[in-house]
């Protein structure tokens, strides 16, 4: 191995005003070697993000302080350089990409202009900036580079202003490049694209990488070493391969049991044995929705149909606009259908006046994927969780108050919590009172849309627990919508696959899972993050989404069918 | 981009349209007798010539057709005559408005550069003393009542030290009309182009631009200010509006011979036909100034101009 | 302006451009600037002051006043009046001719009786031209009005800028006439009007002066005559300092030391006609009480209010009909006024009901400017002491007009007086103001009509003179007009140094023709 | 992060504390707070306060320039302007009140009908909120007064009438804000019915920004008053209101400066006190820029 080209050394950053007693980043040190790929893994709030930026100088401003330490590279302090010395070193010797890529472009500035500016920065009487530029984007495999150099940042979808990102990233041939979240924003599909060409590229270019990440996945697949980071700190450092076989620190055994793996969780959840000869709990068919958007139509749901008995999970599966949010919201009444019938008890619920909706919406309650926002945050807690209960009239007085410390304590949360807003709450805690606030009025079903995506991994596992040990002893059913194959996995009877719209893939969870009917079901398997080093994956084959099948749906063996 | 467009010009032509039949109701919504008010002035109408004069009005007709005779007039260019001196209305407005358009634009330009300065080195400085200081200054300028500041700017330099002319219609008049309304939106658009900028400068891509080893001159004017413009044109142009209502007070403060001036004395005496045309004739204008905002706006942004 | 501009480009140009400038320095121009401005300059269109005074500069009238307010010959050479009082004939002087050059006549006169008296837009003063029953026109320079009865008030009205005749070739301007259009005979021709800014006339070189008060009986002695509108009364003294204006109104409050600045000249207009007044709404409590509006005449003490007021430049008035007009007797109206006396208003309320226990809270109305709004907080204070509590209202004059007729019209609510202001050549306004149904609706009973229809239909003067006076004793005993002050607006004009020959004529008629301004 | 900071306070102790402890770091927004109160404790004792009769009028004390008996000098009747400024302060809160209230009633009305109802209602309402905005305050109290004809009372119904779309509009995007927050879809999946969502939810969380709004907007109104009152066209003499008293002192300005002067700084000085006092009100209450105009 050769010796490391970046040494950072007892790094300590602080914010605000109480920067010195608890500082976000205490006493950092790691090195990178060169053509090494280091990732620094850690949940929200561990400092991983902020110690990258510090640096580059590119701290918050008059917010933030560095306290201590030193970063060497290439015989100089990163962190003590002037904002001239620093500046030539940025873009050019180590270059940075984002995990936003909707906002981390200049939406008024053209492609062409955001990409020859990195250059001309460094070396203002460079020629042929313009080809250069052109090439890179070839290089990152954008669609006509040179018409590209014309475009503006909201003609491109994500995954395109990443590989712009990429591109600009890497024009200069930086010695470095450090990626913070790259993929985090983007769907699986496009994610295990983009860390394909950044392995690549990374090769090609002879650069050091050092990748920020929250997920265990994307570090096995890209990383060399990894470092972990807890409350500021690093916990564990070690080769890849060796941590992941062999975790010494407590922490690090925790998040590594606590990331969802595909293909681990043999026995499905238990449910019901007469459950599939049961009257469904609720039963769509046919939903059609539209949406007029800039001019022309976007078909959200198309001849959508399922149902689900009651104690089962139906998950729905699919990448960011696939129609499974608006499925979802179109089951509540939340949002109408164009056409179709949403079945309850034999009755079409969409034919139900004001009054009656608001009594169907008994019998099924939503959780969010935003716990934050989910809870109106000027009302008490125990008055959100028995809100559901008041506006029923399940119960009043006396009576309210012991069925709401009872939810209380069901989803794992105190009495002595109830007098609180919601902000005193963390994520997991939140997600909690959503859940508590659902079940008080017993229903049959929970409508729960990316319940836990938007919480840390070991948070994540323990509300997945909640829920499955809720459907058990309560009997629910759940509609569970997600992009997360492996949390999918672990939640679901039955899976369905939605592309554009459509159900692609439907059938028990195994089947799906295991023996995928549809070629998108097999891309979309194939391109999740396999949290183990060992495993290699294939070549990735990316299809254009227009050309998969999306004709009707033809059983492939029994409850399993997929769009031929 | 046409979607756009169609969609301000018809709300653009909507505002229009709505206003009209609020001038059309002005009449009837005053308390009294407008008919009396309008004709105080003869001596000795009797309650016969008034009914006369309400048959003349049409103010007998059933309201849609008052409606409709007042709009066939207005777009036939007759907005009928004062009630003091009978002068054609149309005229009067017509032959002011340069001198108001003159003072509003003047004005918007001292406020935009001054504003526009010190807001953007305030939300560079942000935090800084020089921040402090010039939002301070900013606030002030929004605080003071600017007829106030007008008066005393007329009695020191143009009364007591007598360095510009009282009263005409040379640009040396202009001068302090124009930087007392001036002044005050100064004010108003500093503390808009700051928040504006330092949104900005809180963005995504302008930490990009600067990992991206970009010179600070290039960030602050290629990705700032001109992403930052954007909202400060619209703003603008909403400026550009309270400039001219502005300008009603500042007109009459300096006697500038606009049509706030005018609007003023119509007010004071109840002259409606000429009350409704500068109403009317006020809403155009804001119309068309909004419209070329919005064009502007597309031009400059092209997420709009693109889509 | 320019003048100051000429002074300055003389100064920096040395001799170079000296023949140039001498043809436009002697080209002299009087800038006068006032408050407001014309409303129209169809002298069939407005009761204005500031509209009349322009429309003297532009046309002229059959007769003219002279100093002290009497009717004299003037574009008429002779006015005869028929024993009856049923007919007058006038004699039109040779080579008069309009402002476009073609000659004035007598159809121009019959042109301009026509067009006020016309039925579809009648001269909105038309009642003040009389009962006229007709108007021929027996040759060019003879014009004969004749009456449906007696109208002593016709003779004086024909030297009043409304009369003033209208050149018949103004017919062809259509509604042009009055707003950008006006052919007159008057000593002055309109060049330009910016609305709101300013009037530009130049010198009539052809005029000829046969009646007005003044030494120059040919064309102005200045070229050009400048009407502006400068609304700031420190703005205008300011202006006259630097030179830019030459006749001002000034501000009243800097009268004192205007009088001590020998770089300008304080004029008073005099005779003005002007009368300003209290006058009640007597349709409804309290004012239905003569008591009651005696009270407050008794409770003012107009002197000290005039002197911190008006700096004690303008007179206490106690008739009806205006110092300088016919019939006006300060010692004889006196005796009927109802004057300063706090106690006696105290005791006059007592008497009518009212007191601390049932206090009279009424609104006092009165309109824009002229420092009037000073005038009503000193009477509201002294108001206030005898126990009558008042609240201002302040508003335009054509507001107010309409106002008071409300206000008289009602007959119940909170009940208003107004502080008016009339001015009129004549006691005749007596008969406007107060002959049912009255310019305001407001007062009237049959005695008083038949006093003041004898008084309109009564030539001669003697036994005029008596019937004014009875109809002003009546109207102050019974305190329907309370008098309080003359003159009541635009009465003051100061000049700069360099003006000569600035005088004003009667009934507030600034007269130009004899003014030089020095360069 | 930037949900955290967005769901403003909740109403415990130690929050408010820390909000109160942000507000008092703010020294601009410490000063306007002082500017206030002192202006609402010199309105609520301004008899006890001032040491004349703001209407006593004496002859022989007129024009007086500013001395240690009367601290403002004198007016053109011998009133004393100290007296006279202090009772004017008592109109000043009095049109803020007034005007603010009802803008803010209107216009939260329109906006919550607005922005919750949707569909048909929003557009038509909406849009005449806009039609109305676009003309400025300026002109629509102008408008306004001359429907009602000029008055103290009518000057400040016209200024709230003038004023109220600026509250609409804010409202109403708040509620939009709102609407799109989870927790709105939340309570109506868990089946509250209209009162709930727009009185139990809705209002409490826009109140905090509508109180920002109303806060910044009492400038705003003072200066408009104060403007007509200026024109002619809002307070009537003798009130001593500090427009109509800056008009009456322009008369005399070459001979009594200080009869412009004081009223003027007067208002300023309020003027700024409610900015200030704003600005610290929105950065602890609503962390987004609501910005004026």
């Amino acid at each position: 191995m050769s010796s490391p080209i970046l040494t950072v050394d007892n790094l300590t950053i602080g914010f605000g005003r109480s920067a010195e007693q608890a500082p976000a980043v205490r006493n950092l040190s790691y090195y990178l070697n060169a053509n090494e790929t280091l990732a620094i893994v850690g949940e929200s709030g561990s400092g991983k993000s902020v110690s990258s930026m510090a640096l580059l100088g590119l701290l918050p401003q008059g917010t933030s302080r560095i306290l201590n330490g030193t970063a060497m590279f290439d015989g100089r302090d990163l962190l003590h350089l002037g904002e001239e010395d620093q500046r030539t070193i940025r873009g050019k010797r180590i270059s940075m990409i984002f995990q936003e890529p909707m906002t981390s472009l200049n939406p008024v500035l053209t492609i062409g202009r955001q990409m020859t500016e990195v250059v001309q920065a460094h070396d203002p009487g460079a020629a042929n900036v313009e080809k250069l530029a052109v090439t890179m984007l070839d290089r990152v495999r954008l669609p006509d580079p040179s018409g590209m150099m014309k475009r503006y940042p909201h003609q491109l979808s994500g995954g395109q202003r990443q590989r712009v990102m990429i591109a600009m990233a890497l024009i200069n041939r930086p010695e470095i490049l450090i990626a913070d979240e790259p993929t985090t924003a983007l769907d699986v599909t496009v994610q295990a694209q983009i860390l394909e060409l950044m392995r690549e590229l990374k090769d090609q270019f002879g650069t050091s990488m050092l990748l920020i990440t929250h997920d265990m996945g994307v570090v096995a697949e890209t990383a060399d070493r990894v470092i972990v980071m807890k409350q500021g700190e690093r916990v564990e450092e070690g080769t890849v391969t060796g941590l992941f076989e062999n975790p010494t620190h407590s922490y690090t055994r925790k998040l590594l049991a606590a990331v969802p793996k595909i293909g681990t969780s043999d026995v499905p959840p238990k449910a019901d044995a007469t459950a599939g000869s049961r009257a469904p709990v609720v039963e769509a068919k046919d939903l059609n929705k539209t949406f007029r958007s800039k001019g022309h139509d976007v078909h959200a749901l198309n001849e959508v149909s399922f149902s689900i008995p009651p104690g089962e999970t139906l998950a729905l599966v699919g990448e960011s606009g696939s129609g499974k949010s608006t499925a979802a919201r179109a089951i509540l009444r939340l949002m109408e259908v164009d056409s179709g019938e949403i079945l309850m008890d034999g009755q079409d619920i969409r034919q139900f006046g004001t009054q009656l909706l608001r009594k169907s919406r008994k019998q099924m309650q939503m959780i969010f994927q935003d716990p934050y926002g989910a809870l109106d945050p000027r009302m008490r807690v125990d008055r959100l969780v028995a809100e559901p209960m008041r506006i029923h009239n399940i119960a009043s007085g006396r009576e309210l108050q012991d069925r709401t410390e009872a939810l209380f304590r069901q989803v794992g949360l105190t009495a002595d919590q109830m007098r609180r807003y919601p902000h005193e709450f963390s994520g997991g805690q939140r997600q909690r009172l959503c859940i508590a606030r659902a079940l008080g009025v017993e229903p049959k079903l929970i409508v729960a849309d990316e319940p836990t995506s938007a919480l840390d991994v070991s948070i994540q596992a323990q509300v997945i627990e909640l829920m499955l040990d809720l459907q058990q002893r309560l009997g629910l059913s759940y509609l569970f919508i997600s992009h997360d194959l492996a949390v999918v996995e672990q939640m679901s009877h039955s899976i369905a696959v939605m592309l554009h719209g459509r159900i692609v893939e439907v059938g028990p969870r195994d089947a799906v899972l295991k023996t995928p009917a549809h070629a998108y079901t097999r891309e979309l398997l194939n391109a999740i993050p396999i949290p183990d080093p060992q495993r290699t994956r294939g070549k990735l084959t990316v299809t254009d989404r227009s050309a998969f099948s999306k004709g009707p749906l033809l059983p492939v063996s029994e409850f399993h069918l997929a769009a031929s | 981009m046409f979607r756009y467009l169609t969609h301000r010009i018809g709300t653009a032509l909507l505002t229009v349209w709505i206003t009209t039949i609020a001038v059309a109701m002005l009449i009837h919504i005053v308390p009294g007798d407008p008919v009396q008010i309008m004709y105080a002035q003869s001596q000795g109408t009797t309650p016969e010539q008034l009914e006369e004069i309400r048959t003349r009005l049409g103010l007998n007709e059933p309201i849609w057709v008052q409606y409709g005779m007042f709009v066939s007039r207005i777009v036939q260019g007759d907005f009928g005559q004062t009630i003091r001196g009978n002068q054609p209305v149309l005229d009067l407005l017509i032959g002011r408005l340069p001198n108001t358009l003159l003072l509003a634009s003047v004005s918007l330009v001292i406020a935009a550069l001054v504003g526009v300065v010190f807001g953007f080195f305030a939300a560079y400085k942000r935090g800084t003393a020089v921040d402090t200081g010039l939002m301070i200054t900013a606030l002030i300028g929004v605080s003071m009542p600017h007829f106030w500041l007008g008066l005393i700017l007329l009695f020191v330099f143009a009364v007591n030290l007598a360095w510009l002319p009282v009263a005409g219609e040379d640009w040396r008049s202009l001068v302090l009309p124009a930087i007392t309304l001036g002044v005050a939106n100064a004010g108003i658009i500093a503390r808009l182009t700051r928040s504006s900028m330092i949104d900005i400068l809180n963005q995504d891509f302008v930490r990009t631009a600067r990992a991206k080893g970009l010179h600070k001159g290039t960030i602050l004017y290629r990705h700032v200010l001109m992403a930052g413009l954007i909202p400060v044109v619209t703003m603008l142009g909403l400026q550009f509006t309270y400039m001219l209502g502005g300008a009603i007070v500042v007109e009459n403060v300096f006697a500038w011979n606009g049509i706030g001036r005018l609007a003023i004395q119509a007010i004071f005496q109840r002259d409606y036909p000429l009350i409704q045309g500068f109403i009317l004739i006020f809403a155009c204008l804001v119309v068309t100034v909004s419209l070329i905002m919005d064009l502007l706006y597309a031009v400059l942004d092209p997420r709009v101009r693109l889509s | 302006m320019r003048k100051h501009t000429s002074r300055m480009l003389q100064a920096f140009l040395g001799g170079v451009a000296m023949i140039g400038l001498t043809a436009s320095a002697s080209a002299s121009e009087i800038v006068w600037a006032r408050y407001g401005d014309s409303d129209t300059l169809d002298p069939h269109a407005s009761t204005t002051t500031l509209s009349m005074q322009s429309w003297r500069q532009i046309y002229d009238t059959l007769l003219a006043f002279d100093e002290s307010g009497m009717p004299r010959p003037n574009m008429a050479k002779s006015v005869e009046v028929s024993e009856d009082g049923m007919t007058v004939v006038f004699v039109l002087n040779e080579g008069l001719t309009c402002h476009d050059g073609t000659p004035f006549d007598s159809a121009d006169v019959k042109y301009t009786f026509d067009r006020a008296l016309s039925e579809d837009k009648p001269s909105i003063t038309k009642s003040a031209w009389g009962p006229i029953s007709g108007v021929s026109t027996p040759d060019a320079t003879t014009i004969e009005v004749t009456f449906e009865k007696p109208f002593g008030a016709f003779v004086p009205f024909m030297a009043d800028p409304f009369s003033s005749m209208i050149c018949d070739s103004n017919e062809a301007f259509g509604d042009e006439f009055g707003s950008t259009k006006a052919v007159g005979t008057g000593p002055w021709k309109l060049s330009e009007w910016t609305k709101g800014d300013r009037i530009v006339l130049e010198a009539n070189e052809t005029y000829t002066n046969y009646g007005h008060p003044t030494e120059n009986k040919g064309r102005p002695f200045a070229d050009k005559l400048i009407i502006r509108t400068v609304p700031e009364a420190q703005t205008r003294l300011a202006g006259l300092k630097t030179g830019e204006l030459d006749i001002i109104e000034p501000p009243l409050e800097d009268v004192p030391s205007i009088k001590d600045d020998p770089s300008m000249t304080l004029h008073i207009a005099e005779a003005t006609g002007q009368d300003v007044f209290f006058e009640f709404t007597i349709s409804r409590p309290p004012f239905n009480d003569e008591r009651v509006r005696r009270a407050v005449a008794h409770a003012v003490d107009v002197d000290m209010a005039l002197d911190i007021g008006f700096e004690g430049l303008v007179q206490r008035e106690k008739c009806p009909i205006a110092a300088g007009v016919f019939g006006n007797d300060q010692d004889f109206c006196a005796q009927h006024l109802a004057e300063y006396d706090p106690e006696k208003a105290k005791a006059l309320l007592a008497e009518a009901g009212y007191g601390p226990d049932n206090p009279i809270d009424v609104t006092m109305m009165t309109w824009t400017g002229g420092g009037r709004e000073r005038i009503l907080q000193i009477f509201q204070n002294q108001l206030s002491q005898v126990g009558i509590k008042t609240e201002i209202e302040i508003m335009d004059i054509g507001t107010l007009n309409a106002r008071v007729k409300q206000e008289n019209e009602k007959t119940e609510g909170k009940a208003t007086f107004d502080m008016m202001g009339w001015s009129w050549y004549d006691p005749d306004i007596l008969y406007q103001l107060w002959h049912s149904p009255g310019a305001y609706s407001g007062y009237n009973s049959p005695e008083l009509d038949a006093m003041l229809e004898d008084m309109r239909s009564t030539v001669d003067t003697e036994a005029r003179l008596e019937i004014v006076k009875k109809v002003n004793a009546y109207l102050l005993e019974k305190a329907i007009h309370v008098p309080l002050y003359t003159p009541g607006w635009m009465w003051l004009y100061v000049t700069s140094a360099d003006v000569e020959g600035f005088t004003i004529g009667a009934f507030d008629q600034p007269l130009l023709m004899d003014v030089k301004v020095a360069e | 992060m930037s949900l955290q900071t967005a769901s403003v306070t909740g109403g415990t102790s130690s929050e408010t504390m820390l909000k109160l402890k942000q507000f008092m770091s703010n020294r601009g927004a410490v000063l306007g707070l002082v500017i206030v109160m002192t202006l609402i404790v010199v309105a609520l004792f301004a008899p006890m306060i001032a040491p004349y009769d703001p209407q006593m009028m004496g002859a022989g004390r007129r024009l007086q320039p500013p001395s240690f008996a009367y601290p403002f000098g004198t007016d053109e009747f011998g009133r004393d302007l100290y007296s006279r400024v202090i009772y004017g302060s008592r109109l000043t809160l009095l049109i803020a009140a007034i005007a603010v209230g009802i803008a803010l009633a209107v216009g939260l009305t329109i906006g919550l009908i607005g922005g919750y109802a949707g569909g048909w209602t929003e557009r038509v309402v909406m849009r005449l909120v806009d039609v109305v905005f676009s003309f400025t305050e300026t002109l629509i109290a102008l408008a306004a007064v001359a429907i009602l004809g000029p008055s103290l009372k009518n000057a400040m119904i016209a200024v709230g009438i003038a004023t109220m779309p600026f509250y609409a509009r804010i409202c109403y995007s708040t509620v939009l804000v709102e609407k799109n927050k989870p927790y709105f879809e939340a309570t109506v999946a868990a089946g509250a019915g209209h009162a709930r969502i727009l009185f139990l939810h809705l209002l409490p969380n826009i109140l905090p920004t509508m109180v920002v709004v109303a806060t910044l907007g009492v400038s705003t109104a003072i200066l408009a008053a104060a403007g007509l009152s200026f024109l002619g066209l809002g307070a009537q003499p003798p009130s001593p209101e500090w427009g109509w008293m800056l008009s009456a002192g322009r008369d005399y300005f070459s001979r009594a400066p200080w009869m412009m002067i004081v009223p003027g700084v007067a208002i300023a000085i309020t003027v700024l006190g409610f900015n200030l006092l704003g600005d610290g009100v929105r950065e602890i209450l609503d962390p987004r820029q609501t910005n004026r105009r």
